[in-house]
């Protein structure tokens, strides 16, 4: 019917009384950047996680490639090639980083139960193959120094970018990630916002991001969804978004932390 | 044979001496203690002073076989003088008798144990199915025509009990109108006791062994009700006595060893006072009684090889003696093909102000 | 000093085994083991058998609450099946023992799809409940069905013979245990380093995230309720053959938080973890007794009947202060250890 | 009817009993997120004290009551001071583990100290029936009932009214941060382990006193925890609902159906409520977002 | 290229005295990793000093060692001292500290998961009497409208910035005298970040309050602060007042996202190369 890589129609999802999420349509082309942005509650979370399986929508569609997603379980998302990260970390803390990003190759791995157990022939032939897929992207994402670390001992940004890896690992058609520079300096979102580029050019993945950093939101999307309480205000090319009055209003503010106010930077505090 | 010294012989014995069972292994295990005071007494067997080794398995069956490995295995006693509980002894079987030791069997005499007889093992009282037949049909010629209610244990204990009542029926006239059967451990009977009201019944087989007596005769007490209670010899104590307080007196009890306060047993306190500790004696019961019982035949089985301390000899004797006289029960005897010592029970009637039994007429 | 060895090929990343000095310690391990009943009396050998035994069912109950997270204080229910299904296959039916401890395994797994169900909808102590709730029930069960189980009386078994060679000596069957163990530790070793293993270390550390990465949470944990049931069913099995009589009473309520004991004090969640929690948890009351035996024969007299409480209260006394000085167990301790030997001299 | 009444009332009875104890459990769980193992044998350990103070004054139950309860408030002390408070920021297994250790202890201490044997203990006129309109209890029974209520009534008004009862949320959902908003966190589980020291101790002197004292009067603890799973691990007053739910549920299937299955349907009530509510009946859910 | 300037002499406003004082700091986690690494800083009374470095530098762990907090992730001061208030606090229990008028917002939130917003924020002012709680409730609420509407709601529940808000609101609650902050900026919107800097800037004027910063929002942070420093791997590699700093290069390029050697931001798109490694560490 439609030839969008990932279709959201009239979604809205309600938590008791409220409508965290309301009649939002959405919808994300290959080769895409879109990102998400909207004032702290707006919903934006609560929609990944019902692109991604963890919530049942209440009412609306999701496709992606054109097939329903109504009806297929919330594990089975990931083979229809929906990848993505979490706000709040949601790494397997006592796994080792090689440990973590090897789970996101489960779903394309065919070993049972048995054959794990006797680890012999096809299973051991698996475990080579999809190990050397993890090195390919630890390598990618720069972070050979902590591939055997405990990943609860990693420092924040850190973890990040394994929950990056992870999500990489997945083999997806559209990567969501929520935040994923929060809590990161210049510089190692300067990395981000590369390896975000390079994703999308090298590997062919369409990106939804949800972000705070204006100037990344900005520099990087092609085009910017803006909502408040559950619903969308806006939505358009990033120029045109900024200088959209109800989302100035909303969510960026005259101050300083809004994109393009912030080039220079004066002497403010006494 | 092994656990045979110039100056000593070993013996050793398995019992739950902790948790509530301890009540009935730790008497037992004094009983035990005072056969083999006297003989030391007396300059021992052959010159040899005895020695015991005594193992906790606190009830649990892996423990006992644990304790009988290293009992038999590392310890190398002698004989053994008692084993833990019914189904401790039954799991021991097949490791005793494939080591061949001499094993006297005083506790949980059933009869897997001594029905297809094991060379050497031997088992002393009665069964609990022929102790409740017996009980069964003096109460069915006591009460004839009342309707009865029993209540018992889900395990072989109570099956045995409910297989005497089975072959007392079948002499008797007994009308049982009320049959339940409860999971080892509990402890409220506020339930059963009250179907027993409901069902008017008027004697009452209390199939407990201390604490379930107990509670069954206290929550009687509570409802006001006052059939005729028989309860078995395992919680034939004067503590469970005590612990019920006057709603006791008059309880119906059997068994196979004498009761306490008859002549018998005061004779036998005076020589446990003789042997033992004040406070051991304070612990003195009919469990005390078994173990002396049970041990004193065994000793004078291996008297009578006192020159060849085997383990044959001591089978050999322990079968072809006569029935040793202990004093607290009827003679002990074994024959070539007779494993069983088949005391004879007494019914026996209990009094809260003395905290005894004493036997009916 | 080893601080790490180098690798080239990803094979090497998968290998159980790293170095030779590792592999020189497996096989001075291996040798103990096969050694042990020439060094050993009858008690020993038989405590040694114990501990395999009881190894096998801590390696079990890893799997559920150690990877999975899943806490059970119901697997004796799977031990008492395990017990029966051999015995009653064996020894009632006449089946070859190899079939009698398939069935050990095969019988376990199938009930503790039942078992699991509701752990698809419960967490933490509220499964412990139910799984606490399913031991009573299984052993209601089995005393219920007499005719096939033989009630409270339970059966006996005998030492097997598979495929022509008899167990039946100690020595014997305690080859046949540390076979069984070594197979544990092999299968266990490999689950955890296969997508089986991680997924349920998945399951445990973040159960949302994991069904993100594909994860069917449903089956998984019913596999790991499976596995678990299937190595605690053939523990069950030969614990029956140890004891030569299967009854209920033989798998007391204890057993399982005896279980989880092994697991904390070994360090949740780790295979050596498990072993060693067994030596230490099994081992102790012997040590106690040892120690106590020490004090000599006068001080036994004087605390005669006392003994076996003050065993007791040695007891639980070690574990604490066992717990207090190491509380990640005794896997904290040796990895505490590694750590200090492969960075010795220099500290960080 | 009198016999229905009959079971209820016995149900009750001993329902109080358990729901005690069942508090005790959640009371701890709740303030420190500890499941303590040891709470039937502190119960237990605290009636044999109550018994050998009764026996020394003839059971005056003034002397009795000040007594266990001034004790069950310095043994809680004692142990959480001592074997508790230093393992606070291990891991809670690690903590578990110790109150595993201290059960084993307490058994062990039990039989040595007093003995193996079953007592018969009577405070005042703990053991006199009373007709109530038909149905025969003992005092005591009673006495347990009203000791129920107080507990839940005072339980009640503490979380409403105290911010103390915040903070014992607090401190279970996150020692650490509680402690970085300056909660003495060692003070929140000090209270905990007295208040659960004194339900269970009336609990375990009261049941002694209708039913028998032994060593084996731990096994309540074994009956209660599940009441606490049924009512909710943290919700206190739910505790008390769960206890009271198996006590009568325990006493109708033993006088309508079959003693063997008193024990299994209290369990299989527990299964059936969890499959419908997962946190018990009052507990809380545990809160996960992404 | 870079010049240190000396880390023990931060002098903006020496005539105050330090309010908290670490001096050759080493900490150590599981006896084995070394997290923190011969550092030095000061805090004066009455300042806000912020303090920056890349993912892993060691900024966290400085804050938890201040708080009292590493033993609970088998982490230790195994060198060099803290002081806070006069006071050695490098081994004080967290109650200790605390009450002494030092509070952390820590990384990550860390809000009573199962607790509404409303008793969050009462855990805050724990100590407090009724009547200012209810007083600092409702500045807190001021602050964040948007608690006001969820303050019945179990605070888990609440998206990533709402919990933010509840973290800062938490701290403030306390009225702390020094209010050290990991992250505060953590996922909110520019709106709400420009509302909390404010209120900081407002807090430090009107309660004279001190305020040490963790900031990975080196803009705003730099904007605020008073002295910062910058470390990278388990050391400062860089500190100075923030003027300075501000017109220092490499900060410029690497913390602001200036382009190299110009005054312009340059765009993330511009990004061809990631390799570029620690230029401070000596
Ligand atoms: N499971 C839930 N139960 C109740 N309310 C919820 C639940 N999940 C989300 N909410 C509410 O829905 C709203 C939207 O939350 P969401 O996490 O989607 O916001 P967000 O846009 O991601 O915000 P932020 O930028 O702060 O992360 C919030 O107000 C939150 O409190
Ligand atoms: N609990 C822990 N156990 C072991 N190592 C740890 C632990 N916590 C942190 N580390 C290590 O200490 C170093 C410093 O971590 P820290 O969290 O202080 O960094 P940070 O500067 O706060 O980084 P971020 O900006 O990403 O939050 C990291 O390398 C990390 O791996
Ligand atoms: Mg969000
Ligand atoms: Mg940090």
């Amino acid at each position: 019917m439609t030839d969008h890589l990932l279709q959201l129609r009239q979604v809205t999802k309600g938590f008791g009384g409220i409508k965290a999420v309301n009649g939002v349509s959405l919808h994300v082309d290959k080769g895409e950047i879109v990102s998400i942005i909207g004032p702290n509650g707006a919903g934006k979370t609560t929609l990944f996680n019902l692109i991604s399986g963890v919530l049942p929508v209440t009412s609306g569609t999701i496709e992606i490639e054109g097939q329903d997603l109504a009806r297929v379980p919330g594990h089975r998302y990931v083979q229809l090639g929906i990848g993505r990260t979490f706000q709040n970390l949601a790494l397997f803390k006592h796994g080792t980083v090689v440990d973590n990003i090897l789970v996101g190759r489960h779903w394309r791995m065919k070993t049972s139960v048995v054959e794990a157990a006797l680890h012999f022939g096809r299973s051991r032939r698996e475990e080579v193959q999809h190990r050397r897929r993890v090195e390919e992207i630890i390598d990618f994402l720069e972070i050979e120094h902590i591939r055997d670390k405990v990943v609860g001992t990693l420092s924040y940004g850190q973890q990040k970018r394994v929950e990056l890896g992870r999500a990489l690992a997945t083999d997806p058609k559209v990567l969501l990630l929520d935040e994923i520079v929060a809590g990161m300096n210049q510089e190692e979102t300067e990395d981000i916002a590369r390896f975000i580029l390079d994703i999308r050019d090298d590997l062919g993945i369409a990106i939804l991001l949800i972000e705070h950093d204006m100037h990344l939101v900005m520099d990087i999307s092609d085009r910017v969804h803006v909502l408040n309480f559950g619903e969308t205000i806006t939505e358009g090319r990033p120029a045109e978004v900024q200088t959209h009055p109800g989302v100035i209003e909303a969510y960026l503010g005259h101050g300083k932390s809004g994109a393009g106010t912030a080039k220079t930077v004066t002497a403010g505090a006494a | 044979d092994q656990g045979v010294t110039d100056t000593e012989i070993l013996l050793g014995e398995v019992e739950p001496l902790t948790g509530p069972p301890g009540l009935l292994g730790v008497a037992h295990n004094l009983g035990v203690k005072l056969a083999l005071a006297e003989v030391n007494a007396a300059g021992g067997i052959g010159g040899r002073q005895l020695k015991l080794i005594a193992e906790d398995d606190g009830y649990v069956t892996s423990r006992t076989i644990q304790s009988l490995r290293k009992l038999i295995g590392v310890d190398k006693v002698f004989a053994l003088t008692s084993l833990s509980g019914s189904g401790q002894a039954l799991a021991a079987l097949p490791i005793i008798k494939q080591a061949g030791i001499p094993a006297m069997v005083p506790i949980g005499p059933l009869p897997p144990l001594y029905e297809q007889p094991n060379d050497n093992i031997f088992v002393v009282g009665q069964s609990y199915t022929e102790g409740m037949h017996q009980l069964a049909l003096y109460l069915a010629k006591e009460f004839p025509g009342k309707k009865w209610g029993v209540i018992l244990q889900d395990d072989d204990y109570g099956k045995a009990l409910a297989e005497g009542i089975e072959q007392a029926k079948a002499e008797a006239e007994i009308n049982v109108v009320f049959e339940t059967k409860y999971a080892r451990g509990q402890k409220d009977f506020a339930s059963e006791m009250l179907r027993v009201k409901d069902a008017g019944v008027e004697v009452l087989i209390a199939g407990g062994i201390i604490s379930e007596n107990i509670a069954m005769v206290k929550e009687a007490e509570k409802l006001g009700i006052s059939p005729a209670i028989a309860t078995f010899w395992p919680g034939r104590v004067p503590e469970v006595l005590k612990a019920i307080g006057p709603a006791s007196d008059g309880l119906y009890g059997v068994d196979y060893v004498a009761p306490i306060q008859s002549d018998a047993g005061k004779a036998f306190v005076e020589l446990a006072k003789k042997y033992l500790s004040e406070e051991e004696v304070a612990r003195v019961n009919r469990y005390t009684m078994t173990g002396y019982a049970s041990t004193k035949t065994l000793i004078e089985a291996m008297k009578g090889c006192a020159d060849d301390l085997t383990w044959k000899c001591t089978i050999e004797k322990l079968q072809t003696n006569p029935p040793v006289e202990t004093g607290v029960m009827a003679p002990i005897g074994f024959g070539a093909d007779n494993r069983f010592s088949n005391s004879p029970v007494t019914i026996m009637r209990a009094h809260y102000d003395t905290l005894s039994y004493t036997p009916v007429e | 000093m080893r601080s790490g060895y180098y690798k080239e090929t990803i094979v090497e990343h998968i290998n159980l085994t790293d170095s030779t000095l590792q592999r020189v310690w497996i096989a001075i391990g291996l040798i103990v083991v096969v050694a042990a009943p020439f060094y050993f009396d009858f008690y020993g050998l038989s405590l040694l058998t114990l501990m395999m035994i009881t190894a096998i069912g801590a390696m079990g109950l890893n799997v559920l609450t150690g990877w999975t997270g899943l806490i059970s204080l119901g697997q004796t229910a799977f031990m008492v099946l395990g017990a029966y299904a051999y015995a009653i296959t064996t020894e009632s039916w006449g089946w070859p023992p190899l079939a009698g401890f398939l069935l050990a395994g095969i019988v376990p797994a199938l009930a503790s799809v039942l078992v699991g169900v509701p752990s698809l909808r419960l967490t933490g102590l509220y499964l412990a409940i139910t799984t606490l709730a399913s031991a009573f029930i299984v052993n209601h069960l089995v005393l219920e069905f007499d005719g096939l189980t033989n009630g409270s009386s339970g059966i006996f078994v005998n030492r097997p013979t598979v495929l022509g060679f008899a167990f039946d000596s100690d020595a014997r069957f305690y080859y046949l245990t540390a076979g069984a163990g070594l197979l544990t530790i092999l299968a266990c070793l490999n689950l955890r380093r296969s997508r089986v293993g991680r997924a349920l270390i998945a399951i445990r550390d973040n159960d949302n995230a994991a069904r993100v990465m594909g994860i069917d949470l449903r089956t998984y944990k019913l596999y790991a309720f499976m596995a678990s049931s299937f190595i605690v069913g053939i523990a069950g099995a030969l614990y029956g053959i140890f004891l030569s009589f299967v009854t209920v009473d033989g798998f007391p309520f204890l057993l399982a938080i005896e279980a989880l004991a092994i697991l904390i004090v070994g360090g949740m969640g780790s295979i050596a973890g498990a072993i060693l929690g067994t030596i230490f948890m099994v081992g102790l009351p012997e040590v106690t007794s040892f120690v106590f035996s020490l004090l000599g024969d006068g001080a036994r007299d004087v605390l005669s009947t006392s003994a076996h409480e003050i065993k007791g209260l040695l007891y639980g006394l070690v574990i604490i202060l066992f717990l207090k000085l190491q509380p990640h167990g005794l896997m904290g301790l040796w990895q505490d250890a590694k750590r200090v030997w492969t960075l010795w001299p220099l500290k960080y | 009817m009198s016999y229905f009444a009959e079971l209820m009332a016995s149900g009750l009875a001993v329902g109080a009993v358990y729901g005690l104890i069942a508090m005790s459990f959640a009371i701890i769980y709740k303030s420190t997120g500890l499941l303590n193992f040891a709470q039937g044998e502190m119960g237990m350990i605290i009636a044999y004290v109550a018994w050998s103070i009764s026996t020394s004054v003839d059971g005056n139950p003034v002397i009795v009551a000040v007594g266990s309860i001034g004790f069950a408030v310095l043994f809680a002390l004692a142990v959480e001071r001592i074997v508790i408070r230093p393992m606070m920021s291990e891991p809670i297994l690690a903590q578990i583990m110790v109150t595993i250790g201290l059960s084993v202890i307490f058994r062990s201490a039990i039989v040595l100290i007093w003995d193996g044997l079953p007592h018969n203990m009577d405070v005042a006129s703990g053991n006199n029936l009373i007709d109530l309109g038909g149905v025969r209890v003992r005092e005591a029974q009673i006495a347990v009932l009203l000791a129920l209520v107080l507990a839940i009534v005072g339980m009640w008004a503490f979380f409403r009214y105290s911010r103390f009862g915040v903070a014992m949320r607090a401190v279970a959902s996150d020692e650490a941060t509680a402690q970085l908003m300056g909660v003495n966190s060692g003070k929140v589980q000090m209270a905990a382990w007295a208040a659960a020291a004194v339900m269970s101790g009336i609990a375990g002197v009261l049941f002694a006193i209708a039913y028998e004292l032994s060593p084996s009067l731990y096994a309540l603890g074994l009956k209660a925890f599940p009441a606490t799973i049924l009512g909710g691990l943290d919700a206190v007053i739910g505790s008390a609902v769960g206890g009271i739910i198996i006590g009568v549920t325990e006493n109708l299937v033993g006088g309508y159906l079959s003693s063997g299955l008193k024990e299994v349907a209290g369990f299989v009530i527990i299964i059936l409520i969890l499959m419908i509510r997962p946190y018990g009946l009052f507990g809380e859910k545990r809160i996960e977002r992404l | 290229m870079m010049q240190t300037v000396s880390p023990s002499a931060p002098d903006v406003r020496a005539e105050l005295g330090a309010l908290l004082e670490i001096r050759n700091a080493q900490i150590i986690y599981d006896n084995a990793v070394e997290a923190v690494r011969d550092v030095s800083l000061s805090v004066p009374e009455g300042a806000v000093v912020a303090l920056l470095g890349s993912n892993g530098a060691g900024k966290s762990t400085l804050l938890k060692a201040v708080t009292g907090t590493l033993h609970l992730e088998e982490g230790e001061l195994t060198k060099g001292s803290i002081r806070y208030a006069e006071e050695d606090i490098g081994h004080a229990r967290t109650e200790r500290i605390v009450s002494q008028g030092l509070i952390l917002v820590p990384e990550g939130r860390r809000l009573f998961a199962n607790l509404t917003v409303e008793e969050n924020l009462t855990m805050g002012a724990y100590r407090k009497t009724a009547a200012e709680m209810r007083r600092l409730k409702s500045m807190v609420f001021d602050l964040f409208p948007r608690l006001h509407e969820r303050r019945a709601q179990i605070s888990g529940y609440l998206s990533g910035g709402e919990q933010q808000m509840v973290a800062v609101g938490r701290a403030l609650m306390a009225e702390p005298r020094l209010l050290a902050l990991d992250e505060p900026s953590l996922g909110l919107a520019p709106l709400i970040i420009d509302s909390i800097y404010q209120t900081i800037d407002r807090m430090r004027h009107e309660l004279k309050m001190t305020i040490f910063l963790v900031e990975q929002n080196a803009s705003q942070a730099m904007e605020i602060a008073d002295y910062v420093y910058i470390m990278e791997n388990g050391r400062v590699v860089l500190d100075g007042p923030a003027e300075k700093m501000r017109s220092n290069l490499d900060v410029q390029e690497y913390y602001l996202g200036f382009s190299a050697g110009g005054g312009e931001r340059k765009s993330f798109r511009d990004i061809k190369h990631y390799k570029r490694r620690k230029r401070w560490l000596s």
